[in-house]
């Protein structure tokens, strides 16, 4: 018990099925995992591998169809069933996600912003929440005169790290980023990966890494889970990964990288 | 490009005429591509009225429209009609006359010496639209049809005759009604020759008696064909048109148009235009304003007479407060601007109101001068006389008669000069049939029309209980008193009895309970190329006597 | 971006720096407040008294009477701007009752429709009621509703609305189950949001644009079916002067040519409406303004203390 | 085999379950219209006996009451309307004697009609004028449409109608006069008018029934189109900026290709406007109609409102009631089809 309890998420055979009858379909194939505060994982599949899935369980965003999801040994279940324990899981966990449509079109983003700032951390004075914005702007090498733009006047890049805003002035001890990077060109890409893996050094928080670009997966975590059709076909630290691949899909994918040395893909 | 349209639609339209009545004549619909040579005489017409009938049959009907009482004209005839005379062109109704219809044209009826049988005589070789011949049977079963349960009864002559037993069939066609009474306000005739005393086909309408409906009164109210009457109905298209068919036997010789498209078309300016533009030959139902906004049209008469009996009434009721006292509805009467109503709403197509009794009746000498007129300091001085300066009254108008709404609103503004408030309360018919028969109505105004113009026959406006005695007015002993000696006077149109009818609608005025104030001119419009235009008792075109101008 | 999809830029000229969205937007009210101030001021504007024989009846307009005259000789200009007064008491009334409950209704029945429990129970069941009376057609609504309450303006009001209402509940429905998939309700949230306050700040501002944009056709039909009430008997008493009974009235002579008592209030009818659509349009681009100065008056923050 | 045919039913549950509320909707609805009917103040006895000339007893009330079919209690008259609704019966008109039934469905047809052309035409309109608007970006032209979109219900079709009597038919004379469809009796097969003249080849009055459908038909588009473009609009303002759009364009779809996308997700709401529409039409029908002496089910509703003609208006409400919600239903399921996240159902399936 008080194992589980040091950690910030425990997974124990956490699955995840759509459908009913003959259209059932497996998402996630139970998998048991435990994230500490000091763990950086990349979680690397194809389109459709159940990464996404995975990430967005373990936010609440999901409801497994089996096992338990527990955070700090209290289920899941339980942290969102009151207002008070669901806002002090958000500031827990963070989720990031591939931004596209995930601000809405009426809002500034100081309005996005500020919201979790005000309802999660109780900030009230607008200077207070004024200088955190700015700071977290600054880190995040954002112009803080951006903030009082709409999703719509600005570029995906920025808009991305406007994203990443919202989950990081939180300062959560676990940050889960879907896809946050692949949408994006590629120079600004490697910014965006700089951004956070020194933030989340500098914050000592634990990073959940899911993508489906190898590089991006190997710069920035330490361990590394494959996935694939809902599996988990490997898992381990990047090292071992990289260089003693037991599946036949990672070896395929690290074939495939290593033939296209920078091979980007689009949307997903 | 705009004549060739004009002229292919005029090619069109008789194209579809010669269709439609080749259509009549064979079932089918055959292709016949028929050359438009109606060069010859004209024989169909088209009339734009603002409604169909509901009912082809009086005694089944529920709802007495404008549009009914002229197909109930127009498919049946009685033993009687009213002589006419031509007055500025126009086929008058005298209400004194009589002339046989189904009975025999000169001597259609004899009287007993004690004036308590009638001999009706019937014309020989009548056949009705379905061809059975008509026989003094088919008029005592028309009659009982009306005084049974599904018939609309004879309420108004109900003092003498109430019994089908009171009729004698003599011969095939002889019949005799034995009176209870005989009397001067004898009204048994033109009860007979109005829309009451329709005679039928029995032959034809037994067929389809059930044994829930031995009168056949359901399949009446939807068909025509049994009747004696100018025309049946060839075809109607439910809130579109109805087209009649001119009944070739017909007693009074076939009519001269074969067939009559009567087209709905519901807004009075839009029926206007079309009589003034050659588009119909006639329109009925016009408003006033439109009558005269096309009167100078050169394609347009319209009939005026002198003494109209479509009038409208002002109620004031008098058991609902104010107007329990007499002098505060005096002040009323006083406060209406007749003049004004006459000239704005009715353009003047209406003529002013000396009370009940019209120039029709023919009672010698009565007074013309209008019953009241519009005296606002008289009519204050009554209303301080009655101990009040300001008084607010709600005027209940049914809102489907624009000129009544309009005449209800004048009257509220003029009225106010003399302290009135009137609060106009405009109602659907079926509230305003319903708050007129519960005489929940502080005051209301209602078109209507007297059928029968007989002085004593105004009377029934004045019986407890009746629908149109919205004053609600409680004969009183002098007013018993004073309409028996009118009876005993003599006939009505006797020198002797005038002065008492005088005393009668003297008396009526000043009750100022209900009484019309102002009498409305015909509503129709006639095509220039038509004679015979009419005015009749129920106030319908008579299509049967219509014919080309040359 | 090819030529022939709109520029972007054209949108971003219109962003709400605060200041100049503020004034812009308060510009967009003039037309409405014109309407208004006419209704409001008509005792000092009109000539004539509205509802008092002045003239012959059916002038035509002349210098005495720029509208002419009517059936029983009143001053139609009159007429027409006392009309006003009418629409716009029940133009407004109506209109603004029926897109905040329609827009109220049409969030609750969207965002609970598909959800278990009583709840959605509830909004399946509105959503079934408000297809009942969006087929009874409008006149015969208003007949039994004023017909069950007994005629008073209120009864009206009442009536219009429930007829009126229906169209804002369904457009926003709608656009409620579009909105309810967008992933910024997501990120809302897991930033800490309230499904409650979800649905204020997010779900609503975004899914009311179809109801903003219904708004003036409200206006409109309101005027209509207060004048086939009207001709039905059970609308504003005449002589009261109101739009829809002055047109309806009036329509019968405009074939024979006598046009002015139908046009002119026709007239009336289309500005005013013009006028509101042009400032309603003008309320979709307030709200993240008004969102703004709620927000700052009230701040969350007291909330997330506790 | 058993698993087939239950999940070919799940797979079909949304439209299934729809189509099988319809009857227990129109029974629950015919209840209300019952009650509410009742609810009205006038008395359609009184109404026959006033236009009756003759002294009313309370005799003379009872026995027109129990002509009619009035007499009896509230519940024994509930249960007689139960019994007829199932067999099809809805009574007898009390002004006309005929079977309500046969009324409605006499004057239906041609309405529908005449609604369905304009919707047709309006839709129509709305479309090219939606296309004007992305296809061209002449900023001019844009505004005309936008400033066109927002009359929207401005103008009461009947004033519209009413214009174009005036200019056409008194000013220039160019169409005839609003005098109903044809000349003459008009063929009745099917109940349209226009479809019956061409079952039965009456060419010369299917060419009389176009050209008198020419004005209202016009008056119809003209004031129904803006109320379809402004959503139109919205959708295609909306979908132009949306990202899927954007990706089309920057991955060179072809340009017809992006119109379809962009229509087929901007039409959802106006297929929505479509079923909101429906019942006010048949109630603008009354005003069309009467203007151009067509005749149809606007009349009846009206004459039976102001007799309270209890069955006939009874009737009318639950046959157009049914027609309404009939076009809704085809509104929900089309859209539903072009749409299939909104299917009721889909949800919880998908979890």
């Amino acid at each position: 018990m008080s194992d589980a309890e040091q950690f910030i998420l425990t997974l124990d055979g956490v699955g995840k099925e759509y459908g009913r009858g003959r259209h059932r379909v497996t998402a996630v194939q139970p998998l048991d995992l435990r994230v500490d505060a000091d763990v950086e994982l990349g979680v690397i599949g194809e389109s459709g591998s159940g990464k996404s899935t995975l990430a967005r369980m373990m936010v609440g965003l999901e409801t497994p169809s089996s096992g338990t999801i527990a955070c700090n040994g209290r289920p899941l279940r339980e942290w969102l069933s009151t207002r008070a324990s669901r806002l002090e899981y958000r500031r827990r966990v963070q989720y990031v996600a591939q931004d596209t449509t995930s601000f809405d079109p009426r809002q500034t983003f100081y309005d996005a912003v500020s919201v979790p700032l005000r309802l999660l951390r109780g900030v009230r004075s607008e200077r207070e929440i004024r200088s955190r914005l700015d700071a977290i702007a600054d880190e995040l090498s954002l112009d803080p005169a951006l903030y009082s733009r709409q999703p719509h006047q600005v570029s995906g890049g920025q808009r991305q790290r406007f994203a990443l805003a919202r989950s990081l002035v939180v300062e959560p001890q676990l940050l889960i980023c879907d896809e946050v990077v692949s949408a994006l060109d590629v120079s600004v890409q490697g910014a965006v990966l700089n951004l956070i893996k020194r933030h989340v050094a500098e914050h000592h928080m634990g990073l959940i890494f899911v993508a489906h670009g190898l590089p991006a997966v190997t710069f920035i975590s330490s361990n590394l889970m494959v996935m694939r059709q809902g599996e988990v076909v490997e898992r381990g630290t990047v090292a071992d990964v990289v260089t003693r691949p037991r599946h036949p899909y990672t070896q395929e994918l690290l074939a495939a990288y290593a033939s296209s040395s920078q091979k980007e893909g689009g949307r997903q | 490009m705009r004549k060739i349209t004009k002229a292919g639609g005029v090619v069109a339209i008789g194209a579809a005429i010669v269709l439609a009545v080749t259509g009549c004549t064979s079932a089918g619909n055959s292709n016949s591509n028929s050359n438009s040579n109606s060069a010859t005489k004209k024989t169909s017409l088209t009339v734009a009225v603002a409604a169909l009938p509901t009912s082809f049959d009086l005694d089944g009907a529920f709802g007495a429209s404008n549009e009914n009482y002229t197909m109930w004209s127009q498919t049946q005839i009685g033993l009687l009609n009213y002589k006419t005379k031509l007055e500025n062109g126009v086929v008058v109704t005298d209400f004194t006359h009589f002339e046989g219809a189904l009975a025999d044209k000169d001597n259609p009826y004899t009287v007993s010496d004690d004036g308590q049988t009638y001999t009706f005589h019937l014309r020989k070789d009548v056949v009705s639209q379905a061809g059975n011949p008509l026989t003094a049977e088919d008029v005592r079963w028309s009659i009982e049809r009306k005084l049974s349960d599904g018939g609309v009864g004879l309420t108004q002559v109900k003092a003498y005759f109430n019994n089908p037993d009171q009729m004698e069939v003599i011969d095939d066609h002889t019949i005799a009604f034995h009176l209870h009474n005989a009397g001067n306000d004898n009204v048994l005739l033109p009860v007979l020759t109005g829309q009451t005393g329709r005679i039928y086909d029995k032959v034809e309408l037994l067929k389809h008696a059930t044994p829930d409906d031995p009168w056949a009164v359901k399949w009446a109210t939807q068909n025509t064909g049994w009747g004696f009457g100018p025309y049946t109905v060839s075809s109607m298209t439910q809130g579109q048109q109805i087209v009649l068919k001119a009944n070739p036997k017909y007693v009074l010789g076939e009519p001269a148009f074969r067939t009559i498209t009567m087209k709905v078309v519901p807004d009075s300016g839009t029926r206007a235009q079309l009589v003034s533009s050659g588009g119909v030959d006639v329109a009925e139902a016009l408003a006033p304003a439109d009558l005269a906004t096309i009167a100078k049209s050169p394609k347009v008469q319209e009939p005026k007479v002198k003494n109209p009996i479509e009038f409208i009434d002002l109620s004031l009721v008098q058991n609902k407060a104010p107007f329990d006292d007499k002098t505060v509805r005096q002040a009323f009467f006083n406060a209406v601007p007749y003049k004004e109503i006459i000239d704005k709403v009715y353009s003047g197509f209406a003529v002013e109101s000396s009370g009940w009794f019209t120039g029709t009746m023919n009672v010698p000498g009565l007074s013309t001068k209008p019953a009241y007129t519009y005296d606002v300091d008289k009519a204050k001085k009554l209303l301080a006389q009655a101990g009040k300066s300001s008084v607010d009254v709600t005027l209940s108008v049914p809102n489907n008669v624009p000129d009544v709404v309009d005449a209800a609103i004048l009257i509220g503004s003029f009225a106010k000069k003399a302290g009135f408030n009137v609060t106009v309360n405009q109602l659907s018919p079926a509230d305003f049939a319903t708050g007129r028969l519960n005489h929940s109505f502080q005051s209301l105004l209602v078109a209507n029309r007297v059928q029968i113009q007989y002085p004593s026959f105004v009377n029934n406006f004045f019986l407890p209980g009746d629908p149109s005695n919205s004053g609600d007015f409680q004969p009183t002993a002098e007013w018993n008193e004073l309409f028996a000696s009118a009876a005993a006077a003599g006939p009505q149109t006797s020198k002797e009895a005038a002065p008492y009818w005088q005393k009668i609608n003297d008396f009526i005025n000043d009750d100022a309970s209900q009484i019309p104030i102002l009498y409305k001119q015909p509503n129709q419009a006639y095509s220039k190329d038509l004679v015979n235009m009419t005015y009749r008792y129920d106030s319908t075109v008579d299509y049967s006597i219509l014919k080309p101008a040359r | 971006m090819s030529a022939q999809f709109p520029d972007q830029t054209a949108a971003l000229a219109v962003a709400p720096r605060r200041t100049g969205g503020t004034i812009r937007a308060v510009f967009a009210f003039v037309p409405l407040a014109l309407v208004v101030a006419i209704a409001v001021l008509a005792p000092v504007i009109a000539p004539y008294d509205p509802v008092t024989s002045v003239a012959a009846s059916r002038l035509p307009p002349s210098p005495e009477h720029w509208f002419g005259t009517d059936a029983v000789g009143m001053d139609i200009l009159s007429r027409t701007i006392y009309g006003a007064r009418i629409a716009v008491q029940f133009g407004v009334i109506v209109a603004v009752l029926s897109t905040i409950g329609g827009v109220l209704i049409g969030t609750f029945i969207g965002l609970s429709e598909s959800s278990s429990g009583v709840l959605g129970l509830l909004g399946r069941g509105l959503n079934q009621i408000s297809s009942y009376l969006l087929a009874i057609p409008d006149v015969i609504l208003g007949i039994v509703v004023v017909g069950i309450m007994g005629s008073s303006d209120f009864a009206l009001t009442v009536a219009i609305t429930l007829c009126l209402v229906q169209a804002p509940v369904k457009l926003t429905r709608v656009e409620v189950l579009r909105v309810r998939r967008e992933s910024y309700l997501e990120s809302a949230k897991l930033a800490g949001e309230s499904s409650f306050r979800a649905a204020l700040v997010h779900v609503m501002p975004n899914s009311i644009g179809p109801a903003m944009r219904n708004m003036p056709l409200i206006f409109g039909n309101c005027v209509i079916i207060l004048a086939s009430l009207g001709f039905i008997g059970i609308g504003v008493k005449a002589p009261t002067p109101e739009w829809g009974y002055m047109i309806s009235s009036g329509l019968s002579s405009l074939v024979l040519g006598r046009w002015w008592p139908a046009v002119f209030p026709a007239a009336a009818v289309l500005l005013s409406v013009l006028a509101i659509a042009y400032s309603s349009r003008a309320i979709p681009r307030m709200w993240p303004l008004l969102a703004v100065r709620v927000k700052r008056w009230n701040p969350i923050g007291r909330k997330a203390r506790a | 085999m058993r698993t087939t045919i239950r999940d070919r039913y799940r797979a079909n549950r949304w439209w299934i379950l729809r189509l099988v509320r319809l009857p227990v909707d129109i029974f629950v609805f015919a209840t209300i219209a019952f009650f509410l009917i009742r609810l009205l103040p006038g008395d359609p006895v009184a109404v026959a006996v006033a236009s009756r000339n003759e002294a009313v007893t309370p005799e003379t009330v009872a026995a027109v009451r129990a002509q009619m079919g009035l007499d009896g209690s509230i519940w024994e008259q509930l249960l007689h309307f139960w019994g007829g609704l199932f067999r099809g019966n809805l009574g007898d008109s009390l002004q006309t004697s005929i079977p309500v039934v046969t009324e409605v469905f006499s004057r239906l047809p041609s309405t529908l009609e005449l609604i369905l052309l304009g919707l047709l035409g309006a839709f129509v309109a709305c479309l090219v004028l939606g296309f004007v608007y992305v296809r061209f970006a002449n900023p001019l032209l844009r505004r005309a449409v936008r400033f066109y979109s927002s009359f929207a219900t401005t103008v009461p079709v009947f004033v519209v109608a009413i214009f174009l009597i005036v200019l056409f038919y008194v000013v220039l004379a160019w169409l005839p006069a609003p005098l109903g469809r044809a000349a003459g009796t008009l063929p009745v097969v099917t109940g349209f008018p226009i479809l019956d003249e061409i079952i039965t080849g009456s060419w010369s009055m299917l060419g009389e029934t176009l050209v008198a459908y020419i004005m209202p038909v016009a008056a119809m588009v003209i004031t129904y189109t803006p109320n379809l473009l402004t959503q139109l609009i919205g959708g295609l303002d909306r979908e132009l900026e949306q990202t899927t759009t954007r990706f089309q364009v920057a991955a060179g779809a072809p340009r017809r290709w992006i119109f379809v996308s962009l229509f087929r997700r901007s039409l959802p709401s106006v297929i929505v406007v479509f079923g909101l529409f429906f019942g006010s039409l048949i109630g603008g029908a009354v005003t069309i109609e009467s203007l151009f002496g067509f005749g149809g089910i606007g009349q009846l509703g009206v004459r039976s409102v102001q007799t309270v003609d209890f069955p006939a208006l009874q009737g009318f409400l639950i046959i157009v009631v049914t027609v309404c919600l009939i076009a809704m239903l085809v509104v929900d399921l089309i859209n539903m089809a072009l749409d299939p996240r909104r299917r009721p159902g889909i949800e919880e399936a998908s979890r």
